[in-house]
């Protein structure tokens, strides 16, 4: 396990290289020039020119990327050329937001999710399971902003029931917090729900088939406790995997909703940076990001050997 | 399976409720909570010329002199100041009491390095220096500045209203490289900055200084009282304008600086939210050709295109509404005091048979001209598309390329042939206060690559143009701007495509005594 | 189109089964009706009672669906038209726009399928079937996949000048490492398949074997993925659009019809309301009829997809 | 004696469009107390239907009871309502199926699996509850019941996982049993220790016992009467002995006749004839490497020192894990051996390269177990038989020409070449794999569990047809197999192998009749009806 776990950190590396030189050269191949941007509105070229040259731009690129991985090898991930600060710190403040959508999101998702698709499942053919699985098409089907824009309209503009826009820290009071977060969090859960009931159906499905579902039924036991203690269980793994995955999409869909509802979360921050050409900024959320995937999986390889005693590593 | 689910989302919610539900004790403050144009990134109003910047500079700093609502500049730290006979000599001694946010008092040595850093950066700044001898500090509050020759614009430029601003700092952060962005964010200004409170891309706090001493008249734009009537303001960054405008109706914010004129309706809707124009002069769209590359290389097709494009499609295509924007022949603004409408025809109607013609003299080939089309900005959005439509009816072929306002920033400033990298033409708008005049209006300047994007080389501009720096009389001011006005028309410098109004919106149930000013300040509002 | 050649192939191969499961089965039917009166409706666009949807006239700007005009054309003569969808904020006509905008949404969705399959088939095959190159091609396809898709192709756009090209290379290159994994599994089950090894120990070639015996079993799911990874791709063209890093605005797709007109949307609902159906109905076609597919071509990746 | 289960005139339906209106058909049966009654029959011919149909498991939807009755002890199961059948599962009727592998929750404890049993039907204290766990585990002849409690499935051996199952079925005494093929995924000593537990529990527990089964090795050994189904009617019913050595019915007649005798048959041998293949001292392991750990080393065959001539049949003999498939996929080349050579006509071929191989490969052919899984789905059979003749250079024409003569000699119609697989029965394919394999005209000819996968009447026949070609072309068979009756049939020479060692080799008569191994005695010893002689001309009066 121990060996696994290392094996598999030692992994990390290669993949996170990559990505780091991969978004290193993507962006300096880039016809954005951050110090035109920083420069302003009304900024001459001589103003440009000497802000290139702070900035080190003006380095050749393999020296500006030796300096870069130099400094990252020593945990520093480089200073915002926007905002005169620490990435790590412009992220750090960041976290919380993005933090918080993602989780209210996928407790609100696996809480409608995992029943609906055990349903479906079990009124396998019926009314029932044809309007979950309709749900969850509609669910992948529209977008995440039109579905935002519509609930806003209609929740907080009409009925008033939620704020606008914004977030609030937790530490600013937990129902303050809940509350600004209910709505993006609805809108964010709906393709998530879509995804992961279909995963929950399609599993407990073919779970449903296997020989022990026969022997448990060939117990005495009632459909309740063979759906939740036997085919649920072995449904898992999948689901676990899904949901893993999901968080990709997830992150994806942080980006729009932070957007709609004006949440100062990393996705956020992502877009302003590619659009104001923050290269450092930039470089250190991708880098940040495929360490939340890689993380992820590694969270969820480890979840298996608790859902399956089958699995060891 | 599904039940230890809910009981662990359950628990978790309450443990987190438990740990976190601490009362926030009711505050007496009084917020106020705005929201500007766009975000604050940059706290330098010298390393950058973003507006924003600016804006942020106004809060935390303080001027020397200033413009009032008349188009006057008055004393803003100075309490007196004397200019010699020869008008080289002008002394300047600070107020009394004037301090910094820190305690300390503001010194004439403070004054003469703020100076000199903007001047190291600021066009106008850079044109003063070129007529300074001497800036010292005689004593504690008394700076002197010595000339070399006759220099007209000595107070407008100390006075420059817009960016950059020549905003005075403590001595220690004005020796910072003009290169550098300042580390010490320490004002004297009405508001002190509350770096621990920034949130980059969220939200910027500021509290009112307590120590601030106002002006004893009535403030009237940036002169006169900056006293300041509320605890704090923060700045919500609120991207999406629709969502702004809704969580101002909704009461989360009370000030809106800027409001898409389409969305008014929602607003005036509200009886509890007042909208209303504090700049009355207003900005102004320009279209900048890049002279350096064919077509536009030649005279002839420069007014081809002026030909072609008229300021009402524009301002219709942009702003819709005939309130808030203005059809205007002059350059510098109409209802200024360098207003004029001699040789503005080109720019008021599109006359297609007219740019055909001129096209086919200059024997423009059909090469494709690069039209730059900002998409993200509410205010430029429309104006590319109104362009392309104008300059294909009148003869141009035009290949458009859409890019957000950031890329067209940095496109621009390549000197590239058009394609890939470079560009024929592109749109803006400048807010009336950066060009009240040739000298600090960006676009007249045609010292070739030392000039603005577009980099126009017309020896008989700038000879109009330091003529006006140095005429201190304002009559014959105004003679040569009319001159630079008809220069710039024949020459085909830029355009103009005329000017419109912004909107800002309060609720005016929460806040009042909101001033006029042509950039939004925040001081005098009462919530 | 490119699922209904692969289908009939996939279809010659078992003919009456799967050509008549495919005909009973109601999701095709209805995914692929929606979708081919789409493609239709993108192929006569110009014949659809459409003018040239970047007609500017800032005279009528938003205008609410069913106000009438006249509109002068090209040679000067004026003729009445309806606007049945209203006009955008730059008085183009939204009916136009929206029937126009369904050929870019149709061929970044079908174009970033086609690539992303074709390109990952043949990654897919062959790291799959040449052990020594698995590792370094799945290394790489592990750093792909850890950055998320709308992250990298928002990062990609900024890339290159805004363009359809742009907006399909920027989604397609994300999708490449999720097809290359699926076709990837599939060849490592079949390769073990005694079929595959009875093949080898007939003496035949590896070029072969991949496409004689591997190929064929990955159509079904590939065709499958590619419904969805089309459904993804129109969502996510329509998703950079809104997030203003798309295909420029003045070419009409919907993603673009609707983040202009988003920010109107309480007072002009239109600009969002009817590409937004658009949208939400192409999608959910294609979803459909992915749903059918799969359910008739490869019942088993219900496990694999979800 | 009043029987424990009377199944009376049982006809369930098929859905529409099955080749038949009725899974089961007007089924009579009757288990008594203390009775194994064996239902013996092939694939498809009702036997699982007819047990699951009284436990009230049988898939909703698409089998559905239309008539008759099932009684347990007089209470009509069909009748009752669902809750009345759940309380009866497990104290009146339990079921055990075939496969223990998937017929255990993988993801939880052995003993909370029997614990379920228990905390369904009783009301017994948790402690009370465990000593009853670990008394039945003992009775089932489970070792260290207190930790096999805490097992997963997958820790415990294929028998050990079949005597968890017996104890979840047998935990709460339940009259009637049903035993669906229980032991035909176990090994052979696995199987005949299991059977002999449920003779013996049964026994004690008075239990009547319906035994689902298709192999008769297995009715001679535990049945007390048979009842024989065909296409889901009960041709023949009645006592053990009785139907074994006078069977009345046609087909049961076949059945019985075409198991394979445990003699071997008396076969010719030329001592002259050519050596085709030998391998040397072949090993095949699997090494794990980790970044840390050392090596870990798994031997799936080790030193094997085989030989083969023209015209014979070696058979490897073992059970499964043995290492009998990897040393037939080593010398077919479809893996790499790790050590030791492979010799073809004196060639060494153990150790080329691919490219080197080409020419050796049309020389030796294989045959799979699966029938369905052999022949690409998607290509008609013609395609498949003549792709190795095209590969070496052969026209299509004369390919196909080929593949009609050797359908042919398989016994197939040879218009059928445009067909897919699918349109063939699992024989038949088998048939079309060992055509392909001749196509190519080889020396050696490999059967890796050719016929296992067959029903009896039908495993026969390709055994004859085997053994025909062998003949025919003068072929070296190396013929693999788990089953010992199919060995004595068809071997000339037998290896046995054990934990990937050949740890017996010699001629099928020797070793047959005089083992020399301790590992080939046992192996001998547990064959079911190992002492019933299947040959009915010598059973008249047994």
């Amino acid at each position: 396990m121990l060996y696994f776990l290392i094996r598999r950190i030692l992994a990390t590396i290669p993949v996170l290289g990559m990505v780091a030189l991969f978004v290193f050269f993507m962006l300096r191949l880039t016809p954005g020039d951050p110090a035109a941007i920083l420069a302003g509105e009304n900024g001459e070229p001589h103003q440009i020119e000497g802000i290139r040259e702070a900035l080190g731009l003006n380095k050749p690129i393999l020296t500006q990327l030796t300096i870069w991985l130099g400094n990252i090898l020593q945990g520093d991930l480089g200073e915002s050329f926007f905002f005169n600060k620490k990435v790590t710190e412009l992220i750090a403040m960041r976290v919380e937001a993005t933090l918080s959508l993602a989780i209210v999101t996928l407790i609100i998702t696996l809480a409608v999710a995992i029943p609906l698709g055990v349903l479906a499942a079990y009124k396998h053919g019926s009314w029932i399971d044809r309007l979950v699985m309709g749900f969850s098409v509609l669910g992948f089907s529209v977008p995440v902003f039109v579905l935002g824009y519509f609930l806003i309209f209609i929740l907080s503009v009409q009925l008033k029931w939620f704020p606008v826009q914004g977030y609030k820290e937790l530490a600013d009071g937990f129902w303050t917090f809940l509350h600004h977060l209910i709505l993006p969090s609805l809108t964010l859960s709906v393709i998530y729900i879509a995804l992961i009931a279909r995963m929950t159906r399609a599993s407990v499905i073919e779970v449903l088939n296997e020989d022990y579902i026969r022997t448990a039924y060939a117990k005495g036991l009632s459909n309740k406790v063979v759906l939740m203690r036997h085919a649920l269980r072995n449904a898992a793994v999948p689901i676990v995997t899904i949901t893993g995955i999901g968080i990709a999409l997830l992150i994806g869909g942080v980006v729009v909703t932070e957007s709609v509802f004006n949440i100062p979360g990393l996705g956020r921050l992502t877009v302003d940076a590619v659009l104001g050409r923050d290269y450092p900024t930039i470089q250190a959320l991708i880098l940040v990001f495929s360490l939340v995937y890689v993380f992820i999986n590694l969270l969820i390889d480890l979840s298996y050997t608790l859902l399956d005693p089958r699995i060891r590593y | 399976m599904l039940k230890k689910i809910a009981t662990l989302a359950i628990t978790t919610l309450t443990f987190l409720a438990s740990l976190f539900l601490v009362v926030m004790p009711a505050s007496a403050e009084s917020t106020l909570r705005v929201v500007m144009h766009s975000d604050l990134k940059i706290v330098d109003p010298i390393w950058t010329t973003a507006y924003m910047s600016r804006n942020y500079g106004y809060m935390v700093y303080d001027t020397l002199f200033a413009l009032d609502s008349n188009l006057h500049i008055k004393p803003q730290m100075v309490g007196d100041y004397s200019v010699s006979e020869d008008k080289l000599t002008y002394i300047m001694s600070l107020r009394d009491g004037l301090k910094f946010h820190d305690g300390a008092p503001v010194t004439a040595a403070d004054v003469v390095a703020s100076i000199n850093r903007w001047a190291k950066k600021d066009g106008m700044g850079q044109m003063l220096m070129e007529y300074t001898k001497s800036l010292t500090a005689v004593d504690g509050n008394t700076v002197q500045l010595v000339l070399n020759k006759p220099f007209g614009l000595v107070l407008d430029a100390l006075a420059k209203p817009s960016s950059n601003v020549p905003f005075i700092m403590p001595e220690r952060v004005a020796n910072t490289p003009a290169d550098e962005q300042i580390k010490d964010y320490t004002g004297s200004g009405p508001f002190i900055f509350k770096e621990d409170e920034w949130k980059p891309g969220d939200r910027t706090v500021f509290v009112k200084n307590p120590n601030y001493k106002a002006r004893s008249e009535p403030s009237s734009w940036m002169a006169g009282s900056k006293a300041v009537n509320v605890d704090r303001v923060e700045w919500i960054s609120i991207k999406d304008h629709q969502t702004a405008v809704n969580a101002l109706i909704a009461g989360e914010i009370d000030y809106m600086e800027s409001v898409p004129h389409d969305l008014l309706p929602l607003l005036e809707a509200d009886p509890n939210v007042h909208t209303g124009v504090l700049n009355p002069l207003g900005n102004q769209y320009m279209y900048r050709m890049n002279h350096l590359h064919p077509p536009f290389d030649d005279v002839r097709v420069r007014r081809a295109a002026m030909w072609s494009v008229n300021q009402k499609d524009f301002l219709q295509g942009v702003i819709g509404n005939p309130d808030y924007y203005k059809e205007c022949p002059a350059m510098f603004f109409c209802d200024t005091p360098l207003a004029t409408d001699k040789g503005a025809d080109i720019m008021m109607r599109s006359d297609y048979a007219k740019s055909k013609s001129l096209l086919k003299e200059a024997g423009y080939d059909g090469t494709p001209i690069v039209l730059m089309h900002s998409t993200d900005l509410n205010v430029l959005a429309n104006l590319a598309p109104v362009a392309k439509q104008n300059l294909e009816r009148g003869g141009f072929k035009v290949d458009m390329h859409s890019m957000d306002w950031q890329t067209l920033v940095s496109r621009r400033s390549k000197k590239d042939a058009p394609g890939k990298v470079g560009w024929n033409i592109f749109m803006t708008s400048w807010q009336s206060l950066d060009i009240l005049n040739p000298i600090s209006a960006a676009g007249y300047r045609s010292n070739c690559d030392k000039a603005w994007f577009g980099w126009p080389c017309d020896t008989t501009m700038e000879v109009l143009r330091k003529a006006f720096a140095e005429e201190p009389d304002p009559v014959q001011q105004k003679a040569i701007a009319v001159a630079i006005q008809e220069r710039a028309m024949d020459y085909g410098t830029h355009g103009h495509g005329g000017q419109w109004l912004g909107v800002t919106a309060w609720r005016k149930d929460q806040i009042s005594n909101v001033p006029d000013a042509p950039l939004p300040v925040q001081w005098g509002i009462s919530k | 189109m490119e699922v209904d050649s692969a289908a009939s192939a996939a279809a010659a191969s078992r003919p009456r089964t799967v050509l008549q499961m495919l005909v009973r089965n109601s999701s095709v039917w209805f995914g692929g009706v929606v979708l081919a009166v789409m493609l239709l409706t993108a192929l006569l666009a110009p014949f659809m009672g459409t003018i040239d949807p970047s007609n500017i006239d800032p005279i009528y700007r938003n205008k609410v669906p069913g106000t009438e005009r006249m509109l002068r054309l090209e040679d000067g003569s004026e003729v009445p038209i309806k606007h049945w969808m209203g006009t955008d904020m730059l008085g183009r006509d939204v009916y136009s726009r929206v029937i126009y905008g369904s050929q870019i949404s149709l061929v970044v969705g079908l174009a970033v399928a086609v690539l992303s399959i074709v390109v990952g088939l043949v990654i897919g095959l062959v790291s799959g079937y040449i052990r020594w190159l698995d590792g370094i091609v799945m290394r790489i396809m592990d750093g792909l996949m850890a950055i998320p898709a709308i992250l990298l192709a928002i990062a990609l756009m900024s890339l290159f000048n805004a363009g359809l090209g742009t907006v399909i290379f920027a989604i397609f290159i994300p999708e490449i490492p999720r097809v290359v994994r699926l076709v990837r599994s599939i060849v490592l089950s079949i390769r073990e398949e005694p079929y595959v090894e009875s093949a080898v120990s007939v003496g035949t070639p590896l070029p072969l074997i991949l496409i004689r015996h591997v190929l064929p079993n990955t159509i079904a799911p590939l065709i499958v993925q590619g419904t969805y990874i089309c459904a993804f791709a129109i969502l996510v063209e329509a998703i950079l659009s809104f997030l203003g890093v798309g295909i420029p605005p003045e070419i009409p797709t919907w993603g673009n019809i609707m983040a202009e007109g988003r920010i109107l949307f309480q007072i002009f609902p239109h600009n969002l309301l009817f590409p937004g159906i658009f949208l939400a109905i192409t999608i959910l076609a294609v979803n459909i009829l992915g749903d059918g597919l799969r359910d008739t071509l490869d019942p088993r990746m219900a496990k694999r997809l979800g | 004696m009043q029987p424990v289960l009377k199944i009376d005139n049982l006809s369930v339906q098929l859905p529409k469009g099955a080749d038949r209106q009725h899974a089961v058909e007007n089924v009579r049966l009757e288990v008594l107390p203390r009775e194994i009654l064996c239902i013996v029959g092939e694939s498809g011919s009702g036997k699982s239907v007819t047990g699951l149909s009284v436990m009230g498991l049988l898939p909703k939807g698409q089998l559905k009871p239309v008539s008759g009755k099932i009684l347990l002890q007089d209470e009509n199961l069909l009748e009752a309502s669902e809750e009345r059948l759940r309380d009866l599962r497990c104290t009146g009727m339990s079921m055990i199926f075939q496969e223990p592998m998937t017929a255990l929750n993988p993801v939880m404890r052995c003993g909370d699996q029997i614990d379920e049993v228990l905390s369904t039907h009783t009301k017994l204290e948790q402690k009370e509850r465990t000593q009853r766990i670990i008394r039945i585990m003992e009775e089932v002849r489970l070792p260290e019941p207190e930790r096999l409690i805490n097992a997963y499935p997958h820790q415990l051996s294929g028998g050990q996982r079949q005597r968890i199952m017996i104890a979840m079925a047998l935990v709460l005494e339940p009259v009637l049993l049903i035993a669906d093929e229980p032991t035909t995924a176990l090994d052979v000593t696995t199987q005949s220790s299991i059977l002999q537990l449920i003779r013996d529990i049964q026994h004690d527990h008075q239990t009547g016992v319906l035994f689902i089964t298709h192999d008769f090795g297995v009715v001679a050994e535990i049945a007390d009467r048979v009842a024989v189904m065909q296409w889901g009617k009960v041709v023949e019913f009645g006592e053990a002995r009785q139907i074994l050595s006078d069977p009345q019915h046609d087909y049961t007649r076949m059945l019985i006749g075409a198991v394979p005798s445990m003699k071997p048959g008396h076969r010719e041998r030329e001592e002259s004839s050519q050596v085709v293949l030998n391998t040397e001292k072949l090993s095949k392991t699997y090494s794990e490497r980790s970044l840390f750990r050392t090596t870990r080393t798994v031997y799936a065959a080790q030193q094997v020192d085989i030989e083969l001539r023209r015209g014979e049949t070696l058979g490897i003999v073992g059970e499964s894990g043995s290492g009998k498939t990897t040393v037939a996929r080593c010398i077919v080349r479809l893996i790499d051996p790790t050590s030791g050579e492979v010799f073809l006509d004196g060639n060494e071929i153990g150790q080329l390269r691919t490219g080197q191989l080409r020419p050796y490969r049309k020389r030796i052919q294989i045959i799979f177990q699966d029938p369905y899984r052999s022949l690409n789905p998607r290509r008609i059979v013609g395609d498949s038989i003549i792709e190795g003749a095209t590969n070496y250079g052969i026209s299509r024409e004369d390919a196909l020409k080929r593949a009609h003569s050797l359908m042919e000699l398989v016994q197939l119609d040879p218009n059928s070449l445009d067909r897919f697989p699918h349109q063939f029965s699992g024989g038949q394919r088998q048939r079309i794999c060992i055509a392909r394999a001749l196509t190519m005209e080889p020396e050696v000819l490999i059967a890796d569990e050719a016929v296992s996968a067959l029903d009896v009447s039908v495993q026969a026949q390709v055994l004859k047809l085997l053994d025909d070609v062998r003949r025919r072309f003068n072929l070296a068979l190396l013929f693999i197999t788990h089953d010992l009756r199919v060995a004595a049939q068809i071997c000339d020479t037998v290896a046995v192998m054990s934990q990937s060692k050949v740890v017996e080799y010699g001629l099928t008569h020797d070793v047959f009749s005089n083992p020399r191994h301790e590992y080939t005695r046992s192996l001998l010893d547990a064959a079911p009806g190992k002492d019933w002689e299947f040959d009915l001309s010598l059973n008249t009066h047994g």
